[in-house]
C-alpha cells in the first residue's frame, strides 16, 4: 500500500515536473507546480504510513498498547503548512500572471518582453 | 532568552498592521527596522550567547527552536544593518503592500538565520523568496512582473526540491533538528544521502546564485527598484550564505568526502567565468551588478566547497567584501541613474567630477570586488588562492580559471569607474549631498578592513571556530537543553 | 623608514583635496618627491632600517606580517628612480600649466607602490604593492580622457593577469618554501627546484611571467606603445623611464640568483636552459623591439619600441650570468632611465608646445626650439649607445659579457639592436627636429624655464654618467657587495670587461672625442667663411619663385623613411604579429560574452536549466 | 703636451694616409677604365680648393654636425693602433671602436639632414639601412676572432698573430676574412654597395646640399674613415706590422681590392644589398664562427 503511495507520488511529481518544462502557458505552468506539490505533498503522508496502522491519538488503551502501530504524525504536520504555503504561491503567482496578461498581452512565458525597454 | 522571537514576530505583526497604517508605515519601517538591529546588537553585547530558544516548551529534538551562536549573531548583525541601510533608499512610496512584503522579508530572513530546524528554514526561505518576488514586482511594468514570475516559478519550483529532501531526510533520521541530523548523519547510508543533499542543494543553490540555478538573477535586479536590489543582495543574499554556512558545513559537513563537492567546485568556478564574461560587454550598470554579484556569489561557493578552513576564512572575507562593496555600489547606482535617468553607465560621463565621493566609493567597490590589496576582498582572494592550490588540481585549475575571470571583472569595472571620471558638461544634475555620504562610510570601511584586518579576523576566527567544533559550540548547546 | 612610505600616501590625500587648484598639486607633488629623494639618499648605507606590522591575519596557520625595508639593491633602484621622478616633477610644473586634468593624485600613489616595491621584505607585501600600481596606471594612463582608455585596458587587463599569475606563485612559494619573505624564499626555491620537484620551475617561470609583462619583454612588447601614445606625457616619460624598471627590480634580487645557481641542464657549456629562455626572450625583445621602432610614425610609439629594445638588453644581461652582466644590466637601467626620461621629454615639450606627435607631420624645429633639440640629440646619442655619453658603458659591459660566456647568438642579436637603433634614432631626430620648418609651426616657441631646466639637468646627467661611470657604479657595486656579490668597488671612471685586457677609462674616450672635434674644429676654422642662407635660395640660384609665377614647395623626406627595408620585413612581422592574438582573445571573450547574455535574456529557460543543474548535480554526485 | 702633439701628429696622419688612398684610388680605376685619371695627389688639391671656397649653411645644426662627423673619426683612429702606437695608452677594444665610429657618421647624417634636402635624408636613410646591413655580419667576424683569442683588445689580437705569416688570421680563418672584405666594402660605401650615394638618382644623396669647407669636411671625414677601416681589417687579419711604413702598406693592399671590385661592379639596390650582405658574408661569417666555437 505504502508503495502504491510513493510511486504514484513520484508519477505526479515527473508529471508535474514534464509540465514546467514544456508549457509554455504560465496558467499551465502553475498548474503543473501544483501538481508537483501534490505529489511530494503525498510522498511526505507516504513516509509516515505505516502499513495497518492507526491514527496517532492517545484516546483509548488499544491506542496505547500499539503505539508502534501508530502513523506519524510529523509529516501530516508538515503537509498541512507546505500546503498552506503552496496555496499562497499559487495565488500570488496567479495574480502575477494577471498582470503579466496585462502587460504583455499574452500569458505565454516566452513573450519577448523586457528587453529593449531599459533606457 | 525567549525574547529572541521578537525578531521574527515584531516584523509579521509590523506586516499585518501595515495594511492599515497608510502614511505611517514609513515610520513602522524604521522603527521595526531599528528595533531588530538593536535587539541583535543587544544580544550581542549581553554576552549569554550561545543559547536556545525552544518554541512553545518542546525540548530540541523534538520542537521548533531558535538557536543563538557566533555564526548566528553576526549574520543577524549583518541582515539587520542591510535592512537599515536598503531602506534609507526608500523614497516617496505610499502602496501598503511595499511595506507589507518588506516586514515579511525581514521576519523571513531573521528567521532563516535564527532556526534550527529543517522544515522551519525550509518554510522561512519559501517566505522570503515570496516577499522577494512580490518586491519586485512593485513597479508593476512589464520588466517587473514578468522578472517576479519567473523568479516565483523558479523558486517555488526549487523549493518543493528541498521539500522533497526533507522529507527524505525525516523518513531515513527521523528528525528535521539541525543538530540532530548532523548526529544521526553517520548511520546514514551514501547513495540516500547523496540524494538528500542533491535535492537540498538545488534549493539553495538558486539563492545563491550559482550557475545554473541563477537566471533569475539578472531579470529580477534589472526589473526592481535599487532599495529591492539592495534587499536580494544584502538580506536574502546574506541569509543565504548563513544557510550555506550552516547547512554545509555544520549539518552535512559529510558532503566533503563524497564527490558533491567537485561537482560543486565545478559548478562554482562556471559561476564566476560565465557571470565575469557576461557582464564585460553590459552597458547597464545594474546588469552588470547582477552579473557581478553571481560571480562574487561563485567565488564565495569556490571556497565554501573546497573545504579547508583557510578557504571557509576566505570565502567569509569575500562575502563582507561584497556585502559592503555592492552595498556601495547600488547607491552610487541609483544615485547617478536617477540624475541622467538612465542606467547605462556611458551617460554617467562627468557625474564623478561633480560627486566625486560616490565615483570614489565605487572605484573603491569595485577594486576591494577584484580583490585588490589594501581592500577588503584581497584577504578573502588571498586566502583561497593559496588553499585552492594546496588542495588539488581541479581546485587549481579552478581558481587559475577564477583569477583569469578576475581579469575580465577588473577590465569592466575600471572601465566603468573611468566613465564616470571623464570629462563632460553635467550642470543641470543635482544630487543629495547627503547621500553621497552612507556610500562613502561604508567605502571607507573597505578600505579598513583591508588596510588592517584584525577585527574582522576575529569574527571570522569566532566563525570557523564554530565550524571546526561544531558539537560543543552548536550541537550539544541544543540537544542538552533540558 | 616606515615615513618614507607614509609621507607619499599622506601627500596623496592631500592632492586629492587640492585637486581642483594646479598652483597647489604640482608644487607639493614636487616638494614630496625632494622629500623622497633626500630620504633615500640618508638611509643609504643603513640596511639594518625595518619595520614590521602586524595586521592579526593568518595565513598559512601562521600569523602574516608585512615588512618593509631597506635593502642595497632596492636602494639603488629607489634613489635613481626618485632622482629621474623629482626631475620629472620639475618638468611637470611647467608642463601642466594648460591641462585640464590632473594626474598627480594618483602619481603619487605610484610613486608610494613604488617604493613599497623596492623596500618589500616579503612577497606579499610585494604583491600587494604590485597590484596597486597595476590599478593606479590604469586611472593614470586614461587620465580621464576616452582616447587613452583602450590602451590603458589592454596595459590593466596585462598587469591584471600577471598579478593573478604572481599570486599563485606567491602561494605555491609559500607552501612550498614555508615562508613569505624574498631573501629566505630564493634558498627555498633553489631547494625545491634542486631537488628535481617541477613545481619549483612551475613557480620560477610564473614569477618570471609576471615579470616580463612588467618589462614589456617579447610576448607582452604590446602595452608600452599603445599606453605610450596616448598617456599624459609628463606622466609617460616617468612610466617610460621608471615605471617601466619594475619588472627588473624582482629580476635581479630574484631571478637571476635563483636561475644562476639551479641545476638544470646545460647547452654548449656556457648556460643552462633557463637561463638561454630568458636570454631568447631578451634577444627577440631587442631585435624585434628594434625593428618595429623603424617602422613607426608615431614618435611616442617609435621610443615605446625602443624601450621595449632596451629591456631586451637587460635580460641579456641577466642571461649572461656573470657578474659583469649583472653589473651592466643593473647599470643599464639606470642609464636607460636617464636617456629614457630625457628623450621623453624632450617629447613631451614638443607635444606641449605643437600638440602633435606623428613625426611626419613635424619637422625643422631644431630652428625654434634648439635647446629641447640639443637634449634630443645627447639623448639620442645615449640610447644609441655611442660614447662618451651615457648608454654606452653599459651595453659594451653587457656584450663583453656574452662575448666571455661565447652566447654568439645573443651578442649578434645586440650588436643587430644597437645598430638598429640609429635606424630609428635618426629618423626621429630628422623628423622632428631636421627638415624644413612647416608654416603652421612658424610661431612655436622654446618651452618655458620649468621644462627647460630639468632637460639641461638630463643633459648634465648623461653627459656625467657617461664620462664618470662611477657615480652609477659606485652605490651599485657597494650594494652588490653589501648584498653578498664578490665585486670590487667600481672606480670613477674605469669599466671592467670580463675579458681579457678589458678595462676601458671612459674618461680617456671622452678625452679622446674632445681631441678629435678640436682638430676637426681647427680645420672647420681654418676654411674660408660660410654664409647662412634660406632654404630655397640653394634650389633657385637666387631667384624669386614668385617672381615666376610659382610657388615655392617643402619637399621634406619623412614619411614611410625605411620603405624598402619594411617591405623585406613585412612577411616577418604579419606572421609574428602578437598584437593581433592578444586582439583576438579579446573578442573571443566578447563574443563568448554576446552568446551567454542571450542565454539569460531569453530567461523562459531558467526552469529548464535550474533542472538541468539538478540532474548535472545529481549525475556529478553520483557518477563521477 | 707631448700627448696632445702626438693625438695631433696622428689625426693628420690619417687625414694625409687617407687622402693619399684616395687619390691613388681614383688613378687605379681611371687605369681600369682605360682613362688616364688624374694625379695621385688630386684629392689634395681637392681639398685645399674646397677649404678656400666660401660656402653656404642652412643652420648651426649643419656646421655642428659636420665637426662632429670629423671629430667622431678622429677620435676613433686615435683607438687603432697602427704598428703598435696608439696615441694614448689605453686598451684597443674593438667594441669601443665600434661604437666611436657611429658618432661620425651620427654627425655626417645631422648636418646633411639639417640642410632640408629630402635627397640628403634619402641617401641618409639608406646609409644607415646599409649600415645595420654590413655591421651584423662585420661583428660576426669580429666576434668569431674575440672568442678564439679571449680578448676583445684590437691591440691583442694582432700581436697573438706575430711571427710567420701562417699566423695570420687571414690565413687561418679564410672564410672570416672573405666575410669581413665583403663588409668592409660596404663599410666604405663603395659599389656594388654605393646606394647612399647613387649620384644618378639622387644626386650624391648625403653630399648633395654640401658646399666648399663643408664637403671638405666630408672628404677629410672620408679619407679618416678609409684609413681607420682599413687599419682594422689590417689588425685583425694581417697581424698589424713592425713600422708604420709595412702598416700602411698593408692597409694600402686592402683598399687596392676594395677600389678593384668597386671599379668592375654595378650598383645594388639598397634592399638588395642588405639582404646580399645578410645572406652571403653573413652566411660565411657563420660558418667560420661555427667552426671557432667547435
Amino acid at each position: 500500500m505504502t508503495k502504491v503511495f510513493i510511486f504514484s507520488s513520484l508519477s505526479l511529481i515527473f508529471v508535474g515536473l514534464f509540465g514546467v518544462l514544456t508549457r509554455k502557458n504560465i496558467v499551465k505552468i502553475l498548474i503543473a507546480l501544483n501538481i508537483i506539490e501534490t505529489g511530494i505533498n503525498m510522498l511526505l503522508v507516504a513516509f509516515g504510513y505505516i502499513e495497518g496502522g492507526i491514527t496517532p491519538i492517545l484516546q483509548s488503551d488499544l491506542s496505547i498498547a500499539n503505539l508502534n502501530k501508530m502513523v506519524d504524525p510529523v509529516p501530516q504536520a508538515l503537509v498541512l503548512t507546505s500546503i498552506v504555503i503552496g496555496l499562497g504561491t499559487t495565488a500570488f503567482a496567479l495574480s502575477l500572471a494577471m498582470r503579466y496578461k496585462n502587460t504583455h498581452n499574452s500569458v505565454s512565458i516566452r513573450a519577448i518582453d523586457e528587453e529593449g525597454v531599459n533606457i | 532568552m525567549n525574547s529572541i522571537v521578537f525578531l521574527v514576530v515584531i516584523p509579521l505583526i509590523a506586516a499585518f498592521l501595515s495594511l492599515f497604517l497608510e502614511s505611517l508605515n514609513k515610520a513602522t519601517m524604521y522603527i521595526v527596522t531599528l528595533f531588530n538591529l538593536i535587539f541583535s546588537l543587544a544580544v550581542l553585547m549581553s554576552g549569554n550567547i550561545p543559547f536556545n530558544v525552544a518554541i512553545g516548551g518542546y525540548r530540541a529534538p523534538f520542537g521548533i527552536n531558535f538557536v543563538v551562536t557566533d555564526i548566528t549573531i553576526y549574520f543577524l548583525l549583518l541582515v539587520n544593518i542591510a535592512a537599515l541601510i536598503s531602506i534609507t533608499m526608500v523614497k516617496n512610496i505610499k502602496e501598503y503592500q511595499f511595506y507589507s512584503f518588506y516586514f515579511v522579508l525581514l521576519a523571513a530572513t531573521n528567521g532563516m538565520v535564527l532556526t534550527g530546524d529543517m522544515f522551519n528554514f525550509y518554510l522561512f526561505t519559501e517566505l522570503s523568496t515570496f516577499a522577494i518576488a512580490g518586491l519586485v514586482a512593485y513597479k508593476r511594468d512589464r520588466l517587473s512582473t514578468g522578472a517576479a514570475l519567473k523568479f516565483l516559478i523558479l523558486s517555488s519550483t526549487a523549493s518543493l526540491f528541498s521539500l522533497a529532501s526533507i522529507g527524505l531526510i525525516y523518513k531515513t533520521l527521523g528528525t528535521l533538528n539541525f543538530a540532530d541530523i548532523a548526529v544521526k548523519l553517520s548511520s546514514l547510508n551514501q547513495a540516500s544521502f547523496n540524494l538528500i543533499v542533491i535535492l537540498f542543494l538545488s534549493s539553495m543553490l538558486v539563492e545563491l546564485k550559482i550557475f545554473p540555478f541563477n537566471l533569475w538573477v539578472v531579470k529580477s535586479y534589472e526589473g526592481s527598484i535599487t532599495s529591492v536590489n539592495m534587499f536580494t543582495h544584502g538580506m536574502l543574499g546574506t541569509a543565504g550564505i548563513y544557510g550555506a554556512i550552516r547547512i554545509l558545513l555544520i549539518v552535512f559537513p559529510n558532503m566533503y568526502k563524497t564527490n558533491i563537492s567537485t561537482v560543486l567546485i565545478i559548478l562554482s568556478f562556471m559561476t564566476v567565468l560565465i557571470g565575469e564574461v557576461e557582464a564585460l560587454k553590459e552597458k547597464n550598470l545594474v546588469k552588470v551588478l547582477a552579473f557581478s554579484s553571481m560571480a562574487q556569489m561563485g567565488m564565495f561557493m569556490f571556497g565554501l566547497a573546497l573545504g579547508s578552513f583557510e578557504s571557509i576564512k576566505g570565502a567569509l572575507y569575500l562575502v563582507v567584501s561584497n556585502y559592503i562593496a555592492k552595498m556601495v555600489m547600488f547607491i552610487v547606482t541609483k544615485q547617478y541613474s536617477n540624475a541622467v535617468d538612465s542606467k547605462n553607465y556611458n551617460d554617467m560621463k562627468g557625474l564623478g567630477r561633480k560627486y566625486p565621493l560616490l565615483a570614489i566609493s565605487f572605484t573603491i567597490a569595485a577594486l576591494s570586488l577584484m580583490g585588490m590589496p589594501f581592500f577588503a576582498g584581497f584577504w578573502g582572494k588571498f586566502s583561497i588562492v593559496v588553499s585552492a592550490l594546496a588542495t588539488g588540481k581541479l581546485a587549481s585549475i579552478g581558481i587559475s580559471l577564477i583569477l583569469i575571470a578576475s581579469v575580465v571583472e577588473g577590465v569592466y569595472y575600471l572601465r566603468i569607474s573611468h566613465t564616470f571620471f571623464s570629462e563632460k558638461d553635467v550642470n543641470n544634475v543635482n544630487i543629495s549631498r547627503v547621500y553621497c555620504l552612507v556610500p562613502f562610510v561604508l567605502a571607507i570601511l573597505i578600505l579598513a578592513i583591508g588596510i588592517y584586518p584584525s577585527y574582522v579576523e576575529q569574527v571570522v576566527f569566532n566563525i570557523i571556530d564554530e565550524i571546526k567544533n561544531a558539537p560543543d559550540k552548536y550541537i550539544n548547546i541544543i540537544l542538552s537543553l533540558k | 623608514m616606515i615615513e618614507l612610505l607614509f609621507i607619499p600616501l599622506i601627500a596623496t590625500l592631500f592632492l586629492a583635496i587640492f585637486i581642483k587648484n594646479k598652483k597647489v598639486t604640482w608644487p607639493l607633488f614636487l616638494a614630496v618627491n625632494g622629500y623622497v629623494l633626500y630620504k633615500l639618499y640618508s638611509i643609504y648605507g643603513m640596511w639594518s632600517l625595518s619595520n614590521k606590522f602586524d595586521i592579526g591575519y593568518e595565513i598559512l596557520g601562521a600569523k602574516l606580517t608585512l615588512g618593509v625595508s631597506n635593502n642595497p639593491i632596492g636602494w639603488y633602484f629607489a634613489f635613481f628612480s626618485a632622482l629621474i621622478t623629482f626631475i620629472i616633477s620639475i618638468f611637470s610644473l611647467g608642463f601642466n600649466q594648460k591641462s585640464k586634468e590632473n594626474v598627480s593624485v594618483i602619481w603619487m600613489l605610484i610613486i608610494f607602490s613604488n617604493l613599497g616595491i623596492f623596500f618589500a621584505q616579503d612577497w606579499v607585501i610585494f604583491f600587494m604593492m604590485w597590484e596597486v600600481m597595476g590599478w593606479t596606471s590604469f586611472f593614470a594612463i586614461t587620465n580621464a580622457r576616452d582616447k587613452a582608455l583602450d590602451g590603458a585596458k589592454y596595459y590593466l587587463a596585462l598587469s591584471l593577469i600577471g598579478a593573478s599569475l604572481m599570486l599563485i606563485a606567491i602561494s605555491l612559494l609559500g607552501a612550498y618554501t614555508g615562508t613569505f619573505a624574498i631573501t629566505p624564499s630564493i634558498f627555498g626555491l633553489i631547494q625545491v627546484i634542486n631537488s628535481s620537484n617541477k613545481i619549483g620551475i612551475v613557480i620560477l617561470l610564473l614569477f618570471l611571467t609576471t615579470f616580463l609583462i612588467k618589462s614589456a619583454a617579447f610576448p607582452f612588447y604590446m602595452w608600452p606603445q599603445k599606453v605610450y601614445a596616448e598617456g599624459p606625457e609628463d606622466y609617460i616619460t616617468f612610466m617610460s623611464s621608471v615605471m617601466i624598471k619594475y619588472g627588473i627590480y624582482p629580476m635581479a634580487i630574484f631571478i637571476v640568483p635563483v636561475v644562476g645557481s639551479i641545476d638544470l641542464p646545460k647547452i654548449l657549456n656556457t648556460g643552462n636552459i633557463l637561463q638561454y629562455v630568458i636570454g631568447y626572450i631578451g634577444a627577440i625583445s631587442a631585435v624585434l623591439g628594434t625593428l618595429l621602432a623603424i617602422f613607426q610614425t608615431d614618435m611616442k610609439k617609435l621610443f615605446a619600441y625602443s624601450s621595449v629594445s632596451n629591456m631586451g638588453y637587460i635580460l641579456l644581461g641577466f642571461a649572461s650570468m656573470t657578474i659583469v652582466g649583472f653589473e651592466g644590466s643593473l647599470f643599464h637601467v639606470v642609464n636607460h632611465m636617464i636617456l629614457k626620461a630625457a628623450i621623453f621629454l624632450t617629447l613631451a615639450a614638443v607635444v606641449f608646445r605643437t600638440g602633435e606627435s606623428e613625426m611626419h607631420k613635424l619637422g625643422g624645429l631644431v630652428y625654434r626650439m634648439p635647446l629641447t633639440f640639443m637634449t634630443f640629440l645627447l639623448g639620442i646619442i645615449a640610447a644609441a649607445g655611442i660614447p662618451p655619453l651615457n648608454g654606452f658603458g653599459s651595453k659594451w659591459m653587457i656584450i663583453q659579457a656574452l662575448m666571455s660566456r661565447k652566447m654568439v647568438v645573443f651578442a649578434i642579436a645586440m650588436i643587430f639592436a644597437s645598430t638598429g637603433a640609429f635606424m630609428y634614432l635618426f629618423r626621429a631626430l630628422a623628423s622632428i627636429f631636421l627638415g624644413q620648418l612647416p608654416d603652421r609651426y612658424k610661431d612655436v616657441k622654446e618651452v618655458p624655464l620649468t621644462m627647460a631646466l630639468p632637460m639641461l639637468i638630463m643633459m648634465v646627467l648623461m653627459l656625467l654618467v657617461g664620462v664618470v661611470p662611477g657615480v652609477v657604479m659606485k652605490p651599485l657595486t657597494s650594494a652588490l657587495k653589501a648584498v653578498g656579490y664578490n665585486v670590487e668597488v667600481a672606480s670613477l671612471t674605469v669599466l671592467e670587461g670580463s675579458l681579457k685586457n678589458a678595462t676601458i677609462d671612459l674618461k680617456i674616450v671622452f678625452y679622446m672625442f674632445v681631441a678629435g672635434v678640436i682638430i676637426s674644429a681647427i680645420m672647420y676654422l681654418f676654411g674660408n667663411k660660410s654664409e647662412t642662407v634660406p632654404q630655397n635660395d640653394n634650389y633657385t640660384g637666387g631667384e624669386y619663385p614668385e617672381e615666376w609665377g610659382v610657388d615655392a614647395d617643402r619637399f621634406n623626406y619623412s614619411y614611410a623613411f625605411y620603405q624598402p627595408f619594411k617591405e623585406m620585413f613585412d612577411p616577418l612581422l604579419e606572421a609574428i604579429s602578437i598584437d593581433d592574438f592578444f586582439a583576438s582573445v579579446g573578442r573571443n571573450f566578447e563574443y563568448m560574452s554576446n552568446e551567454v547574455q542571450a542565454l539569460f535574456k531569453r530567461g523562459e529557460g531558467a526552469v529548464l536549466l535550474f533542472s538541468i543543474g539538478v540532474l548535472l548535480l545529481i549525475l556529478g554526485g553520483l557518477i563521477i | 703636451m707631448i700627448t696632445v702633439l702626438r693625438v695631433f701628429l696622428f689625426g693628420l696622419f690619417a687625414i694625409f694616409i687617407g687622402l693619399l688612398f684616395m687619390g691613388i684610388g681614383r688613378k687605379v680605376i681611371a687605369r681600369i677604365q682605360l682613362r688616364y685619371g688624374p694625379p695621385f695627389y688630386q684629392a689634395f688639391i681637392d681639398v685645399g680648393k674646397l677649404f678656400s671656397r666660401k660656402s653656404i649653411t642652412h643652420n648651426f645644426v649643419m656646421d655642428l654636425g659636420m665637426v662632429m662627423s670629423l671629430g667622431g673619426l678622429l677620435a676613433t683612429m686615435l683607438f687603432v693602433p697602427i704598428a703598435g702606437h696608439v696615441a694614448i695608452k689605453t686598451s684597443t677594444n674593438l667594441i669601443v671602436i665600434m661604437y666611436l665610429m657611429a658618432i661620425g657618421y651620427l654627425g655626417m647624417a645631422m648636418a646633411v639632414a639639417a640642410s632640408g634636402n629630402p635627397n640628403a635624408t634619402i641617401g641618409v636613410s639608406r646609409a644607415l639601412t646599409m649600415m645595420l646591413g654590413y655591421e651584423v655580419p662585420f661583428f660576426t667576424v669580429m666576434l668569431g676572432l674575440i672568442i678564439f683569442n679571449g680578448t676583445s683588445s684590437l691591440e691583442l689580437i694582432s700581436n697573438a698573430q706575430a711571427g710567420s705569416i701562417l699566423n695570420w688570421n687571414m690565413i687561418k680563418f679564410p672564410l672570416a676574412f672573405i666575410a669581413a672584405e665583403i663588409a668592409l666594402q660596404a663599410m666604405m660605401g663603395e659599389k656594388p654597395f654605393d646606394a647612399m650615394i647613387a649620384p644618378a638618382e639622387i644626386a650624391s644623396g648625403p653630399m648633395v646640399e654640401l658646399s666648399g669647407k663643408y664637403l671638405g669636411l666630408a672628404f677629410l671625414t672620408h679619407a679618416v674613415a678609409i684609413f681607420v677601416e682599413t687599419a682594422i681589417i689590417v689588425n685583425l687579419f694581417m697581424g698589424g706590422a713592425s713600422n708604420v711604413f709595412t702598416f700602411v702598406l698593408k692597409q694600402f693592399e686592402i683598399y687596392l681590392i676594395t677600389v678593384f671590385i668597386e671599379a668592375v661592379f654595378p650598383r645594388f639596390k639598397i634592399e638588395q644589398a642588405v639582404k646580399f650582405l645578410w645572406t652571403v658574408p653573413m652566411g660565411i661569417a657563420v660558418i667560420q664562427l661555427i667552426l671557432i666555437l667547435v
